[in-house]
């Protein structure tokens, strides 16, 4: 079953290619300057930067992150500088590179999200726009995905503001994910991102506190990939757009998991902690399973699993 | 490998000569071990030392957990899986003429003073350099050892009495302040539990002495991407741990 | 801070008394006769037995259960043999003991729920009912639990069927637990238990199959505790009734953690496969932090934690 | 500790006399090694030997994942976190006088086999026992040890032909069938891979010939409080290999 010609790594989101089925979890791989040095910017499908708000956000107070059995727990608050800042002092960095630059974007409302997908559109500091309607740090933040007409009336008011590939990010905290996940088609999203990190929070017994200063955090890691999965499966069923999928992808084998599952690319979030390195290794991973398995594309692969 | 005290770890390592030659004490690196998983990020351990001419560098460390528990198996020869050198900001040596380099330190805080204590004597063997070292009682006064020889003058504290002076590393460093020559600066650089550092960053902001502060919070990535390791700044904004840091100015630094 | 007078570790869930704030999660102490050899069960605050349906189950066929990184992936679908099995021969066991017996009973619609728990109440063989409303392994389990409307009709129904405590078990899989833990109170139920599974997959990237038959799952063990102790938080700030909390407990420490988090007793599930006694263990190790810490009841820990 | 072929590993412990005496073949136990967590549940191991005098008892692995990596790490002396014995329904020796009693084995299925073997010509040194083992290729033929001296008779087959007959366990076994006489009653045992069992459950209902299959399937709890070892029965209803097993009728299991 071996063949020998390089199996065909690229997938389409929308309009936009990337050339590995590989994207960095937002908020996970700060605005890739950060890890410049370690790793081949050039050699990740894209790069999917930090929340960037419209005003700039401070950010929750320590402690913002706590391990847990084969996971983290973020509090982290959307911390960032505002899209002005963006604009001037991440972007023109990133833009060195050939990479896909995939914004995500938070929003307190319909015209937030908007606000900053015009910005990003006008200015050309995206290629891509990933609308965060589920982070659960922020009051309100995770209420978008939990809706359907929310969810539909934050990705209608950007699909009018923005001719660019608009991939909304969804919540697992939800009972079904199906009809989300068609909303946000239907109202006009390019793809869809999920999932996004499942609440929680952590106890420490010993002080009688709780250790995350927000209380509530985000579950992401190894510990939420049958989670994860699961959503990935539904969604897929649901739509036709393509998926990102994300949530505790550690190895190739975890991603390849995910592409079955009907996902037509990753992200790895949590992992890059460990090795920032790791969506580049994923990548080959991926390649070496397709060739070992006889597949000449990674879209072959996507879905590619008995009920 | 080196027991340094009980349960207390010397690991010395190959760190290449390039990483030997980069480091400054105040950084650190991030150690991963397969410990099965359930836990899985990085734990930083700072540079005790790091010799550029053999490419070796060392930690020092306590069993805590599940990854010092690994490293404390771990036999000779065998591999380390480390990223770093990692610290956006180390300690900066006070170059005034004739300063006194006071080192405030405890527990894991000790090993990136003594580093920073012996390569300012291998910089110029006339500096004045004092380390005091404080502990809850004498076996865990460690990281200190060929100091002393090498001319480091060391002053120990322990809660208990059983070494040093009873008490609180402040109660020496108030000495050495309240003695101090108009004509001698000095400058203070700590690491050590944050009530520690607090009671130290505060001692010299009173006495209007600078002191630099290595802010050992916990770091998920190390790398300055994950924003974990906030560090409050008197201007309210947060601070990296990681790449802002670790080391900062006590003044500003929010203590709370 | 050290008391020397042992400290209280009964517990009250409407008119039933646990001796220890510890029970067993139901599906997973199977009916105490299978591990009677190993554990005294008299030293338990109740055995929740597995799911007893109006008529047999015959369960899903197998692959059942699958490890994920520190969790269980399950979908058992069930399998009981009916409320006459668990009467004619299941019972008899389990009441030669004095430990309170709670029934975890499943069902398809109200009436079904009800059915279960007249039975029981008439033939004495259950100290307190668990209506699960949460199950994700069987379709339509988990629908009640999604809905506050559809909780609230079960536990009704069922209130007017019984004069026994009614603990009504809910399900993570919800965006904000605190509507349906005041729906269930609202409707008369005595306690809440917390959390069910959560739901969830597995994939074999090397067969390109899913794991488990029925394909989803629902998951447990360490991985889902962040989870966990956030429904239970929010649960205990909405509603008075107590709360059996449970979800990855695997230590002492873990359960005080539930207790703070506001949960007046807790259950071990999955910790119980490994060690058929752990929930006795848990006791002693809930009765030594209570010593330690200067308790003097298990009651006083309760929420004990600051915001 | 033993290593009884490359990557394969017999482990000794104190099991008790009351444990080693209650054993029997074809019953297992739960083990439980601190993998770090993220891998926390149990690992069925048959019993490959058990001695009531002694109170020793062994189980024979190999290293597939986690939990043996860590089993092969144990040193003497170390404490084995067990439960057990598990196993409602073990082997039941077929007890017609001058039965033929063949075993049909394959991989980790070889060391229940290897103790029932043993147990037979231990109670009746005159019993007619043949262990056919099966394997890939010759070094993987492993659990037999000492038994042709004990007077079994060994039949060996591996894939590749490195050893014994090339081919299949059920070529040795349909050999046996074919030759049987009249007067003799055989009765297999098999346990291995279930591919293999199926085979030789196949051909056992096929000669009409009594046969116990071990299902080694998945046992997350062992001692039957969690319904996820489900064997399906030919009446459709699902019994669990735990306490209802691991040994079944070959014509009580739906085979598929
Ligand atoms: C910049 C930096 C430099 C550092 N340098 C050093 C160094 O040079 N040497 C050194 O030894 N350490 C150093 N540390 C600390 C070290 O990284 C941590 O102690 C690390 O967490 C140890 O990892 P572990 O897996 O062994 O322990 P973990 O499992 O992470 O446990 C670490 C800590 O968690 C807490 N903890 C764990 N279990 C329990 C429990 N059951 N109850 C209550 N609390 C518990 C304790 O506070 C314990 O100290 C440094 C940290 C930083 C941020
Ligand atoms: C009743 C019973 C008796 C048994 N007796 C014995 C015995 O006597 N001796 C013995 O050696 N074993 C025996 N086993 C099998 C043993 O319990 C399992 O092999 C056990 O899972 C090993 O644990 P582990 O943690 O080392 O490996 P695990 O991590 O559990 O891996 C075990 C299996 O999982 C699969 N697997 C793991 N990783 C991968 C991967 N990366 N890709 C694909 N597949 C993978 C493989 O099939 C592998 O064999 C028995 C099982 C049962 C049910
Ligand atoms: C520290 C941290 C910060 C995160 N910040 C964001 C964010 O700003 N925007 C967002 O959409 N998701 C954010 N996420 C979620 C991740 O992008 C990802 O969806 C999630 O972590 C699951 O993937 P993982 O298990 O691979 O980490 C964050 C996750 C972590 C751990
Ligand atoms: C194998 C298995 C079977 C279960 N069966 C039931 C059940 O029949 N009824 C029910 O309400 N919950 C059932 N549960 C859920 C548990 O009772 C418990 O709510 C859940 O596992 C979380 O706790 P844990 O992490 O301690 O296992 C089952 C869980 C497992 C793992
Ligand atoms: S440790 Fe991740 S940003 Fe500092
Ligand atoms: S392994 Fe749990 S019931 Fe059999």
């Amino acid at each position: 079953m071996e063949i020998t010609t390089v199996p065909e790594l690229s997938v389409r989101i929308g309009s936009l290619t990337l050339r590995t089925p590989v994207t960095t979890g937002s908020g996970t791989f700060g605005f890739g300057s950060e890890v410049a040095e370690f790793v081949d910017l050039n050699k990740i499908g894209a790069v999917t930067v930090k929340a960037t708000s419209r005003e700039a956000r401070a950010g929750n107070p320590p402690l913002r992150m706590v391990e847990t059995p084969a996971g983290v727990l973020n509090a982290i608050g959307l911390q960032n500088g505002g899209i002005e800042n963006y604009l001037a002092e991440k972007a023109p960095f990133l833009r060195r590179y050939s990479v896909p630059i995939i914004v995500n974007v938070p929003g307190e409302n319909p015209e937030d999200f908007a606000y900053v997908v015009r910005r990003l559109t006008d200015s050309g500091a995206a290629d891509a726009i990933e609308l965060n309607i589920s982070c659960p740090n922020v009051s309100h933040g995770l209420d978008f995905a939990t809706d359907p007409r929310l969810t539909a009336e934050v990705v209608a008011t950007c699909r009018r503001a923005t001719h660019l590939p608009l991939i909304a990010k969804l919540s697992p905290n939800v009972a079904d994910i199906r009809p989300i996940a068609k909303a946000a088609e239907e109202a006009g999203a390019d793809g869809l991102s999920l999932i996004n990190t499942v609440i929680g929070t952590s106890i420490d017994a010993k002080k009688r506190r709780f250790r995350l200063a927000n209380i509530t955090g985000g579950l992401s890691g190894p510990a939420i990939k049958p989670i994860a999965l699961l959503h990935v499966y539904r969604a897929a069923q649901a739509v036709e757009i393509p998926i990102i999928g994300m949530g505790g992808i550690m190895t190739a084998t975890d991603a390849v998991e995910f592409l079955l599952a009907g996902a037509s690319a990753v992200a790895v979030g949590t992992a890059s902690f460990v090795n920032p390195a790791v969506a580049i290794e994923i990548s080959e991973g991926i390649a070496a399973y397709l060739k070992e398995n006889g597949f000449a594309t990674v879209g072959a692969l996507v879905g590619a699993i008995e009920p | 490998m080196k027991l340094s005290a009980p349960g207390h770890y010397v690991l010395t390592f190959d760190a290449g000569q390039k990483m030997a030659s980069a480091v400054k004490p105040g950084q650190f690196l991030g150690v991963a071990m397969d410990t099965g998983g359930m836990q899985f990020l990085r734990r930083p351990f700072s540079f005790y030392s790091a010799d550029p001419e053999t490419g070796h560098a060392s930690i020092l460390f306590s069993v805590y957990g599940a990854t010092t528990a690994q490293m404390a198996r771990l036999a000779p020869g065998e591999t380390l899986d480390i990223l770093g050198p990692l610290g956006g900001r180390a300690f900066t040596p006070d170059t005034r003429p004739g300063a006194h380099q006071v080192m405030v330190g405890g527990g894991y805080g000790v090993p990136p003073l003594a580093f920073l204590a012996r390569r300012l004597l291998t910089a110029d063997p006339d500096s004045s350099v004092t380390l005091i070292n404080g502990a809850r009682t004498a076996e865990f006064l460690v990281g200190t050892e060929g100091l002393e020889t090498l001319g480091i003058h060391l002053r120990e504290a322990t809660n208990d009495g059983s070494r040093g002076t009873q008490g609180l590393v402040t109660l020496i460093l108030q000495e050495i302040l309240e003695a101090r020559a108009e004509h001698v600066p000095i400058h203070i650089y700590t690491c050590g539990p944050t009530p520690m550092m607090r009671a130290v960053a505060e001692m010299a902001m009173r006495y209007e002495v600078p002191c630099q502060v290595s802010m050992e919070v916990f770091m998920p990535c190390g790398v300055g991407i994950c924003m974990g390791c906030a560090v409050e700044r008197t201007d309210q904004t947060f601070a990296r741990g990681c790449t802002d840091g670790p080391v900062f100015e006590a003044r500003e630094v929010a203590w709370k």
